[in-house]
């Protein structure tokens, strides 16, 4: 695509596994592509800790906002696409999370504006974990850190997303 | 008005949402957070450190400051951990 | 895998294409493994205007001195593996030329060494590439961009791989 | 000693290697391209801009000022343009 289309921009949020090679495929087309970078989240078991993580969220909000900052992205810099896949629910230790993928003609471009989602996604987008431990039990929610909210200022999200 | 609550909130409240119609002196979510409060201890468990709730009006995250008129739906959560 | 063990590092300059998938899936396994990078750098036409590029490099050099930064990026972030794949020899456009995958207990690190790794790939690795028209006949050689040289410069790069 | 071209200096010099063995005064790698310069036109087509031409010595990169003395192979090339 040249930079005078529309970037595709695709944001689902899902108790399915998705199918990152799939995604990055999707945005690999097109003349213009010369950048493609995925990030993938996965459930850590914490060194056998955990058996996974239950994912609660705000159905609704939580697509209207990764949409908008998908968007606020595309504003930033000349990517041909982005996609972004929340899962909620159950997540077993291994399985994947999340997912972005961003496509431009320059890598740059790409790299900064995956960093930018996921930096944003961490700390607005309305999803809940809590730990299931080894055994199977529920344990305790997980605290938001403050390195989530030192990533995210950096981009001056406030003014962006608001 | 439709009341959203999730995660620890929402486990702390006793429930996922409910309707309410709040006293017109309740004009601001801080207002209103403070006469949810009042209306027992499990509101007091789930809001009793007000700078860790969360607060969205309508799908879209607000301030304890911002007016709550002409809301649907109010969500209140804690701070956000997903990605 | 914990941070106490080796980071998995490999490097690969190959005339075949490569599987994205398959070695972003290498670096996923692993307790301890929360967040995968991806880079795939692709051939553009540009508008059509190019049938692809001939990429020509130094055969063992090449290896040694991604091998080289490789290493350095898991020095630097405390990542838990790090793979590069570039390709030479007549590549159409549309396919893909480079492949970075990281992987890390957390983000910043995967992408943080992503990027390290792309940057001095472009700057440091000995490949040269020529544009194929689209008529089939040979092209210029490509020139180095001084971008580039700036987005590895900020890395403190000579000291390190030097 | 084993030289190397990479790219559009292998096609100005007209060929991708030799062996050579330069006089005891060619000590650095700048004064081994001032002699290759008097070899002939095709190398001073290759060279007329130093400024431009990278080297390297047993596969690692070098300056100009750098001494050949021990090299197996020194390797002369355009800035790269890989990724």
């Amino acid at each position: 695509m040249t930079m005078d289309e529309q970037p595709l921009i695709d944001v689902r949020v899902q108790a399915e596994p998705f199918d990152v090679a799939a995604e990055a495929k999707r945005l690999s087309a097109g003349s213009d592509v010369g950048a493609v970078v995925t990030f993938t989240g996965i459930c850590r078991s914490d060194g056998g800790r955990l058996n996974g993580l239950e994912l609660e969220h705000y159905p609704g909000m939580a697509e209207n906002e990764i949409t908008r900052v998908a968007e606020e992205a595309a504003r930033r810099w000349p990517i041909s696409g982005a996609i972004a896949i929340h899962r909620y629910g159950t997540i077993a230790a291994g399985e994947d999370i999340v997912l972005v993928v961003t496509a431009s003609a320059h890598r740059g471009a790409a790299f900064a504006a995956a960093e930018f989602l996921m930096d944003w996604l961490k700390t607005r987008a309305p999803f809940w974990k809590r730990e299931i431990f080894a055994d199977g039990t529920a344990g305790p929610w997980v605290e938001a850190k403050a390195a989530d909210d030192d990533a995210a200022g950096r981009w001056n999200l406030d003014k962006a997303a608001e | 008005m439709k009341l959203l609550y999730f995660a620890w909130i929402r486990e702390r409240v006793g429930q996922a949402e409910e309707d309410i119609d709040p006293p017109a002196a309740v004009r601001t979510v801080g207002d209103l957070v403070a006469w949810l409060r009042g209306r027992g201890e499990e509101f007091e468990y789930a809001f009793g450190n007000e700078t860790v709730v969360r607060a969205a009006i309508d799908r879209t995250h607000v301030q304890l400051d911002t007016p709550i008129e002409g809301a649907r739906e109010i969500a209140f959560f804690p701070p956000m951990t997903g990605g």
